[in-house]
Formats: C-alpha cells, structure tokens, sequence
C-alpha cells in the first residue's frame, strides 16, 4: 500500500495530478482541437441531415443522422475528452449498468405509456387526445395554433371532468 | 382455505384458493423447515462451558451441499408456482370467454355506478339500466364488465369473486367474471381515492334469472 | 506506510488539534463522522417517535371506530389519510434509511475499513443538514391549510396531482418536495458511502476481508443511487403538474398515470433491498460473533446480495399486476419476482447455517439478531403470494400486503436498528447497556410484533382492504370476530409501544450508569474494537493507523489460545 | 487551512477519490436524466401529434447552444491539460472561457424561452411543452451548477492548488455536454 502514501504525499502538495498511475495518457493540445473539429463537423451534418430527410422523404435519413450522429458525438466527447477509456475497468461496468436500467426502463415501461391499447385495455383518452389535436392542425394549418388551443382544451375538459365527451364535439373550437 | 372465511362467488374463486392452498404448502415447508433447522442449531449449539465453536468456512462438501440441496429444490418449487400463477392469471385477465352480457362500470369520488344491459341484454341501448352502488348479476351467466374512472384511480374488487381490477381515469378496461352463487355481497374500491375511500363500497346481488327479470321489469328499483 | 505519509498525516493531527472544536463544532455542525451518525441515528428515533404515534391513532381507530383517541381525538376521514400516508413516508423515508444506512454507514463504515473519517466530511455534513430540512418541510406539510397529504406513501396522481381531487392543496406538495429533497440528502451521504469503502480501506484490507456490514450498506447505496434517478425525475413533473399545471400524469391532456407507477416503482423496489441489506449486514456480523463461528460462505452470501439487488431491478411492476399495466407484462413480472426468493432464501440459510458448530451466547444483540431471521422469514415467504400474479389478483391492497411488508420492514427497520444499536452501543458511548432490560424489551417486542400482524394475515385473507378508516360500512367486513382480530392487533400494538419505553429508559440508564465498556468488550475481530471505546476524534491515533491481516470473522481458529482473532494482529 | 481526513487521500480502487466520487455522481445523474428521456420517447413515439409542436422549436438557437457546449467542452479539456501540466493560471484561465461558455448557453436559452413564451408555447400549453421546458430546465440547473462550481476550482486552480480539481469539474461538464448532446437531436431536430 505504498500507493496510498506516495499519492498522500503529492496530493498535498499540490500537483494532484501526477500520481495519475495509468502511465501516459497526456495527448497532445493538437489531438483535443482535432477531436474538437470533427464535432463541429458531425454537427453540421446533423443539422442538415433532416433537411435532407425532408427534401427526400425518408423519414430514416433524420433519425439516422440525429440520433447515430449524438451516438457518435458522445461516444467522441467520452473517449477523448473525458478519458473514460483509461479509467478502470469498474467504472465502466458502473456507468454502463446505470445505462442498461434505463434501457430496461425504457423497454418494461413502453407497453403501457407508448402503446394506446393492448390485452384487453384502452386507453380511450390519449387516442381521442390524438385525434382532436391531429383534426385541428389540419383545420388551423396545424402552426402557430396548437399550443395554446391544447392548452385550453385542457383546462375546459378538466372542469367538466367527463370520460367519454372524447373532445370531438369540440373540434371547431378556434 | 379462503373459501372459510369468504365464500366462493365466481367461477375462478376456488382456481385462485387452490393456487393458495399449492403455494401454501410449498411455501410453508420451506418456511418449516428453516425455523425447525433455525431453532435446532440453536439448542444443539448454544454455550456450554468447555466445548469451544468448530473452524467451519461454509466450503466443506458435506456442509455445504445443506445449502446446494435446498438451493435447487427451491428452484423447482419456484417453477411450479410461477406454472401455478400464470396459469390462473391467463384464465382471470388475459384470455376472456365470449360474454353472456357486458355490463359497464364506471367509478369516480366516491361512488360505483353500474350500466346493466336491460331486458334485450344489449348494453349501449336506449333500455340499460343504471344504478348506483347496486350490481345486480344473474347467477351462472358470464359477464364482462367495461371499467372506467370519472377522475381519479379506483379499484373494482368483490373480494368473493377474488376479482380485482384498478380503474384508471382515460383508460376502458375489460375483464370478466361468472358469479356462481346467488346472494349479496360487498364491492369494495382498493386503491386509495381520496376522502371517501374509506365509504366507497357497492353491493353486488346475485339473483336468479326469475329474480333478474323481475328487477329489470321494475325499472331496476 | 512510507515516512513521508506519516509525517504528513501527523502534520494533519497537529494542525486540526491547534485549536480544540467547540462545543458548537463538535455537537451542533460536527465534520466528526461519528457525529453526524448520532446526529442521524437520533433525527431517526425522534422521527419514529412520530411514526409510532400516527400508528397508534389510526389503529385505535380501526379497533374502535369513533371514539376519541387519547391524544389526539377523533380521526375524520381526511386525518386518518393524513395518519396511513405519513406513517409509511416517515417509517420508511425518515426512520428505517435515515437509521439503517446514514446513522450505522456514517458510524460504521470509517470504523471497520480503519480509516479516520468519511472521505468528504463537509459534503457528509451537508448530508444532514439537507435531511434536516427535508423533516423541516415535512412537519410543516402536516399543520398546513388543507391538513398533510393523504394521497398513499405511494403517491398516485390523478389524485396526488389535482388539488381538486386530493383536497389538500399544500399538503402534497410540501410532501413531495420533502421526500425530494430527503432523496438530495441519501444521494449525497451514499456517494460518500461508496467512495469511502472502495477507496479508503486500512492497508491490507482486500475485498474478501471487509465486514459484512460495510459491503451491505455499500451495495444498498449503490442500489439507491441506481434506483431513485427516475423517481426525482418523476418527482419534478409531478410537482410541476401540482404547482404550475402541467399535464405528465393527466390522461385528458396525453398524460399518463401509469408512468409514474412505473416511475414510483422503480424506485420502489429496490428501496426495500435498500433497506434490507444493512440489516442483513449487522445480523451477519452479530451472529458471527455470538456464535463465536466464521461466516458460512462469506462470498456466497455477497454473491447472494448482489443477486438480490440486481433481481430487484426486474421485479417493480409486481406492485402493479392489477394496477392497470399490461396483463401480458405480469408474467414476465412474475418470473422474477419469484425467482428474487432464491438468492434471499439462501442468504437466510447461510446465516443459519453460520449457527451450525457455533457456541452461541444469547446475549440482547444476538436475540434480536436470532428474532431478525425468525420474523424475516415470515415475511419472505408470504412476500411469495403476492408475487405470483395470480394470488396478487386476491390480495393486492389487501391486509395480507400489510401484514407481509411488516414483517419485512419492521424486522428491518426495528428489530436490524436493536440489533446494531445493541451491539455497537458499548462502542458509542463507552458504556455496556443492561442486559436484563434488554431482554424484557427484546420479548416485549417480539410477541406483541406477532400479535399484531398474523391478526392481520387473517383479515387479508378475509378480504379486507388497506386504507380504510372504517370497516362498518362494508357488510361483509363488519362481523364480530373481525372486528375482535382488529381489536387484538391494536391492543398488542398499544403492548408493543408500552416496551418501547423499556428501551428508551434503557438507553438514558446505560448511557449514563451503565457499566463501563473496555475497548473490545464482545471479543471481536473487526477494526472498531481496537480503538478506544468511544473512539476519540481521527479514531486511531494518526501514526498508529490499522493494518489488516486477515478476515473480519476468524473465530475459534483451530491452535490459538484466543477464540478471536483481530483483523490488525499480525501474523 | 482545511482538514483532509487521511480517508481522503487513500485510493484502494487506484482511481483518486474526488474522481471516482464525480463519476458515481454521473452513473446517478444518467438515471435521472434517463427517467425523463425515456418518460419523454415514450410520449414522442407515441402522440405523433407532437411532431407539429416539435416544429415550433428554434434549430437555429439549439443548433448554436450545441455549438456553444461543444466549444466549451473544449476549453474544459483544455484546462485539464494545462492542470495536467501544472500550469494553474492557464486552467484558470481556460475554465473562465467555459464558464463564459455557459453564461452564454444561458443567455441564448433565456432568448429562445422568452421568444417561445411570448408565442404562447408555455410549460402548461401542452405535455410536449411540458417535457420540453422540464428536460431543457434540469439540464440548464446543471449548467448554473457546473459554472458555480467551477468558479470556485478555478479560483483555487489560479493559485496553483488543488488542480486535480479541474479534471473532476471537467468531466462533470463533459457530462452537462453530453446529456445536451442528446437533448439536442430529441427536441430540436427529429421532427
């Protein structure tokens, strides 16, 4: 445990750093900025990625770009700027197991909250909900409207608390 | 056992005892053994003057296979009440049988209102009737019910058709039951609504079909 | 250690004893982690104080509806939410983990990894500190306009998150935000936790050679740090949706209900192995030493832990099966819900096992450690019930739920703090505590504690529902003979809190005349009984810091005069 | 003078204390953030009239706080390297460029709010709104966090001591950068 003392001794002197124990991990100023440049570039195609989803049609393209592009950002910013690959492996397993609940999470939790219907249940609400929002931004050109209108919806419902008035009565509102 | 304290109402009340009375045994032979084993070594083993404890790691072979044993016989019992659970969930609330009526159920702060279908055993007619608190059932037809909330969660329980179901607010949940004995017996809400919880029960009467009849043709009076 | 570190840790003493700590620094805002364990253990006890007197309330209520209670009058249907809601959050949030895990973790831990003092001490302090206004904001929601939130410990919205539902306009929201920054605190002490046992172990002290306690309030703190991001993500929304209106959980506005179940209980779960596990680390570390025996299977009871926290990440929607989730989903549920029972089982085995050869002394420590594996198991095994989905259908939200989960959480709670505090009393104050009032609280405890709850059992089984405030309103329920099983739960409730006095006394006595402790006075290995007993500030002296040698639990190694043999001796 | 207990200065795991502390810190904020995130995809998969609310959200402004993180993120590695060097001033120095990083976050955040309220896009007009200020919300408090905090490690860094400190803070702002990095394509650009 001779560790213990030497980083003791530096520690209090100062210069914390030193007695980082992973050998050589210093990179050079230059690799920073070159790592910094290649974000700014897979930003750039993030940005205009859905503009070319849109002009294609290909719904595919934005979430590709949007989503694998911050895969990759992240995965850049932890390895290069946040030096997790010289770190112990313990670290990992925590920082990942973290990760895996909230997959789990996402994934145990998904058949009740994203699907509107399953074995024997429905969740009249949210699919009425849709339809109404959806039926007035067609009707209002579906900009600059709908959030205030669904706001208001809201309030208007909650007071007369109802199960089934389903909003279609409502439609015309604006 | 339940059946004891609580009659059997409904067609898988005595599926969800037999399931209790499976685990139970299960359950408290384990749970037997460990205090017997438990309150054995504590007797065998207590202080006695001159005899000094053993150096026992818990790596011994003939030590350890007391826990190895044990270890794989649970996982067998384990098996068989999931077999157990699962099978009596599936009958209960997955998998419905084509309904004799559908009765519709809705709950809000505090109080249980019910849509039976009237004499042409449609619901959603110009004929349902509907009552409050009151559940009236024909014995031996199977029903489904359609559960909803006017505001916030409820639960839809008839502890003698060991049923229950919570109600959530947005949300049109069915179910079903076959009340099997005719009689009057308690609705009560099981998750916590508010102020009212604590009042907020229902009766459900089981009649025979005469009797039904005789209900629906007052009007449901 | 090198010369350099002892020069500078001596460095270190010299400097912190320039000047002696005031009184102020010493007892009100101590950095000394033993303090601020007390300063918890203490808040903890008072807080159960509370906890106790809304269970008194609500019982004498049940057992006799409308009368007067003695203390506090009649219970109005509002108030005996009130009471139900804030004796689950304060046992459970405010007793059973300020008690359990920050009052022995901050005591224990630097004590038994030979170290001087948490790794942060400041942010430990601020660990109290925060947990103090979190019972400050707490107490205020129970006397605000509307009366104390009487939503359900579990919290549900629609109704928890329209005042028009709940009627209490203030009183959620002050719990809410309290049980949120209750969380802040745990997050903080239990970071602080971890990093102090991983990394601030006496020289020598591998893995394998940290008591059991230490690991369990290292794996429980891990769980709760895992656990509890979803509930304080869904504990904002929440009091979003209470205080400016937004719409997470309101079905008429694509909000959802169900999702703060899920977010509820992901929390949920694991709390109670959060909970749990400290226990388990105090009995393993009783038992040990009152059996003069090694532990049966060290690394198969951790092994058995971290499967437990693990599986119980797996296993939150049992709380739901009827609760509105998807049916389909309940199997899956089910599955590892039972199949959590075989890691638990088998730490319980091996803790009896661990009594296999021993030459067991029935001191008070180790008879609540004997009743905590005794009363435990009763709760593990009816736990099986409500696991399967299909029986849960009966018993959800009945009184076998109450029953079970007391037979969990007070053997945690209650009988795990006796069980520590018994033990390690010697240790915090100097001083042995009575043995003959001990044990008449140890029997006054536990047979009432079985009164109270197989009553419970039974009216579960006969179908009786939680949160209730009168059963005479439900035909079925308002028999004589049940009404005689609820009358005896509350009498043998009043017996059970009539013995705590015993206790109480029993702790003022001792702490003051009991009979003077010597340094190790239970002749045992780990590294808190070598150092003086109450450990002075720093614990060891800073030149003569431990060196560990061997595992926490060599007793009655064969060829040695002595039947202990202390982690710091050398070979 | 503080007192460090020697608890603090020993490192059984080999990774120093304060570090291995801020990286347990940042395995609980991923549950955090990760409770909202999945809470809020769910909503997103499932209402598919968000995407015409989505719309309403500035690209231009989210597309130049990106910028502005990721700059500063930069400076954050940057002044770890001059610690790592044991050059204090210079860390110092790079860590008030960060910390003008996240004034300048806040400041074009505080804009687009403003703009996006003044059009009627409140918290309450819609739960997608709702997710939308709560997320961007936890996450600018953690920016105001993480500017108070490092405040505070360059004021010591300045005078040369403690500079373990400014990698801790780093790696804390890394992480304010990373959750943004996510937020990023979720509110701004899938539409």
């Amino acid at each position: 445990m001779s560790d213990n003392a030497a980083s003791a001794d530096k520690h209090d002197h100062g210069d914390g750093h030193g007695d980082h124990g992973h050998g050589d991990h210093s990179h050079g100023v230059d690799f920073y900025y070159k790592t910094y440049a290649v974000l700014l570039g897979l930003l750039v195609i993030s940005v205009l990625g859905p503009e070319v989803g849109e002009a294609t049609g290909l719904q595919i393209i934005t979430l590709i770009t949007a989503f694998g592009i911050a895969v990759v950002k992240a995965g850049l910013v932890i390895r290069n700027f946040m030096h997790l690959t010289l770190e112990k492996r313990f670290v990992h397993y925590f920082l990942i197991t973290s990760l895996a609940f909230m997959f789990l999470f996402f994934f145990a939790v998904a058949p009740d909250v994203l699907n509107h219907e399953g074995s024997n249940w429905v969740n009249e609400a949210a699919i009425a909900h849709i339809e109404r929002v959806q039926e007035e931004q067609a009707a209002g050109g579906g900009h600059g409207h709908g959030g205030h209108d669904a706001g208001g919806h809201g309030d208007a419902e909650h007071h007369e608390g109802g199960h089934d008035e389903g909003g279609h009565d409502e439609g015309g509102h604006h | 056992m339940i059946q004891f304290l609580l009659p059997q109402a409904s067609s898988f009340a005595a599926d969800i005892d037999n399931l209790w009375v499976l685990m139970s045994v299960i359950v408290f032979f384990w749970f037997i053994c460990a205090e017997v084993m438990f309150f054995w070594l504590l007797v065998r083993f207590r202080y006695r003057e001159g005899v000094p404890a053993q150096y026992v790691t818990g790596n011994e072979k003939h030590l350890k296979r007391w826990i190895t044993w044990p270890h794989g016989l649970i996982i067998l019992c384990d098996i068989a009440i999931i077999v157990g659970a699962v099978r009596v969930w599936y009958d209960v609330k997955q998998d419905l049988p084509e309904p004799d009526y559908t009765i519709g159920v809705m709950s809000q702060q505090w109080a249980w209102s019910f849509e039976h279908p009237g004499p042409d055993g449609e619901l959603g007619t110009d004929d349902d009737v509907r009552t409050v608190d009151d559940l009236h059932l024909v014995v031996d037809k199977t029903y489904h019910f359609k559960l909803r909330s006017r505001d916030v969660l409820h639960s839809f329980s008839i502890p003698v058709f060991r049923l229950k179901q919570d109600a959530i607010p947005g949300r049109e949940i069915t179910g079903w039951f076959q009340p099997t004995k005719t009689g009057t017996y308690d609705i009560q809400c099981a998750e916590m609504c508010g102020i009212g919880h604590g009042i907020m029960g229902a009766r459900v009467i089981i009649e025979t079909p005469e009797e039904h009849e005789a209900w629906l043709a007052s009007g449901g009076n | 250690m090198s010369e350099a570190a002892k020069v500078d840790a001596a460095h270190h003493h010299d400097d912190h004893h320039h000047h002696e700590p005031t009184f102020t620094e010493k007892y009100i805002f101590p950095l000394d982690h033993k303090f601020i364990g007390m300063q918890y253990m203490f808040t903890g006890m008072f807080m159960a104080l509370f906890g106790g007197f809304f269970v008194y309330a609500f019982r004498m209520q049940l057992a006799f509806p409308g009368m007067s209670v003695p203390g506090f009058g009649t219970v109005s249907p509002t108030e005996y939410n009130m009471l139900i809601t804030n004796h689950g959050s304060v046992m459970i949030f405010w007793v059973a983990m300020p008690v359990l895990i920050a009052a022995f973790g901050n005591f224990l831990i630097p004590l038994m990894i030979g170290a001087d003092d948490m790794v942060f001490p400041k942010l430990n302090r601020l660990s109290y500190q925060v947990f103090l206004v979190s019972i400050l904001i707490l107490m205020a929601s129970w006397f605000v306009e509307g009366g104390g939130f009487g939503g359900a410990w579990t919290s549900y919205p629609p109704l928890s998150a329209d005042a028009s539902y709940s009627m209490t306009p203030l009183g959620s929201s002050l719990w809410l935000l309290a049980v949120a920054v209750e969380f802040a605190a745990f997050l903080i002490g239990g970071i602080n936790f971890i990093t102090t046992a991983m990394n601030s172990r006496a020289p020598g002290m591998r893995a394998k050679d940290v008591p059991m306690t230490v690991w369990m309030i290292c794996i429980a703190s891990i769980l709760f740090m895992a656990s509890v991001g979803p509930l304080i993500a869904g504990a904002i929304m929440l009091f979003f949706d209470q205080m400016i209106g937004t719409g997470f959980f309101d079905p008429k506005r694509g909000g959802d209900p169900i999702l703060w179940q899920h977010l509820f209980w992901f929390f949920g779960h694991p709390e109670v192995y959060v909970v749990l596990l400290p226990a388990c680390g105090f009995v393993a570390d009783v038992v040990t030493v009152f059996a003069r025996k090694k532990l049966f299977g060290y690394q198969t009871i951790l092994y058995t832990a971290i499967g437990t926290g693990v599986l119980s990440f797996f296993v939150w929607a049992h709380h739901q099966f009827v609760a509105g989730i998807d049916p389909r989903m309940a199997n899956i549920f089910t599955v590892t819900t039972v199949l959590i029972s075989i890691p638990i089982a088998e730490m319980m085995f091996l803790f009896i096992a661990t009594l296999y050869g021993g030459s067991i002394r029935f001191t008070t420590p180790m008879l609540w450690a004997l009743g905590f594996i005794g009363e435990f198991l009763i709760g593990g095994v009816t736990g099986i019930f409500l696991g399967a989905s299909g029986m849960d259908i009966y018993f959800h939200d009945t009184y076998f739920v109450i029953a079970h989960f007391h037979y969990t959480f007070f053997p945690i709670a209650f009988i795990g703090t006796f069980t520590a505090f018994t033990f390690w009393f010697p240790k915090m104050f100097g001083r042995m505590m009575n043995e003959t009032l001990g044990k008449v609280h140890f029997w006054g405890t536990i047979i009432p504690l079985n009164t109270i709850f197989i009553p419970l059992f039974i009216l579960g089984a006969a179908g009786q529902h939680r949160r209730i405030y009168n059963y005479n309103h439900f035909p079925d329920l308002a028999t004589p003979d049940l009404q005689a099983l609820r009358v005896i739960a509350t009498v043998s409730l009043l017996v059970l809190i009539a013995f705590q006095a015993v206790f109480i006394f029993n702790v003022i006595y001792s702490m003051f005349a009991g009979e003077k402790a010597g340094p190790n006075p239970w002749k045992s290995n780990t590294l808190e009984w070598t150092t003086p007993s109450p450990p002075g500030h720093g614990n060891w002296h800073p030149n003569d810091m431990p060196t560990v040698y061997r595992g926490p639990y060599e007793y009655s190694v064969p060829g040695r005069e002595d039947d202990y043999w202390p982690q710091n001796e050398p070979t | 003078m503080s007192f460090k207990p020697i608890a603090t200065t020993r490192s059984a795991t080999g990774v120093m204390t304060a570090k291995l502390a801020i990286w347990w810190l940042l395995a609980s904020e991923i549950v955090i953030f990760g409770g909202l995130l999945a809470a809020y995809i769910m909503h997103r998969i499932g209402h598919p009239e968000w995407a015409n609310y989505a719309v309403h959200t500035n690209t231009m402004l989210g597309t130049l706080n990106t910028f502005i993180l990721l700059t500063s993120s930069l400076t954050a590695v940057l002044a770890h390297h001059a610690a790592e060097q044991g050059d204090g001033p210079k860390a110092a120095r790079f860590l008030y460029m960060t910390i003008g990083g996240a004034v300048g976050f806040l400041v074009v955040k505080t804009f687009e709010w403003s703009n996006e309220i003044a059009h009627g896009y409140t918290i309450t007009a819609n739960t997608f709104w709702s997710f939308y200020y709560t997320a961007a919300g936890i996450h600018g408090a953690h920016v105001i966090v993480g500017a108070l905090c490092m405040l505070w490690v360059a004021s010591t860094a300045r005078k040369n001591q403690e500079l373990h400190r400014v990698e801790n803070v780093g790696l804390y702002w890394h992480f304010v950068d990373l959750v943004w990095i996510f937020l990023f394509p979720l509110l701004y650009i899938a539409k």
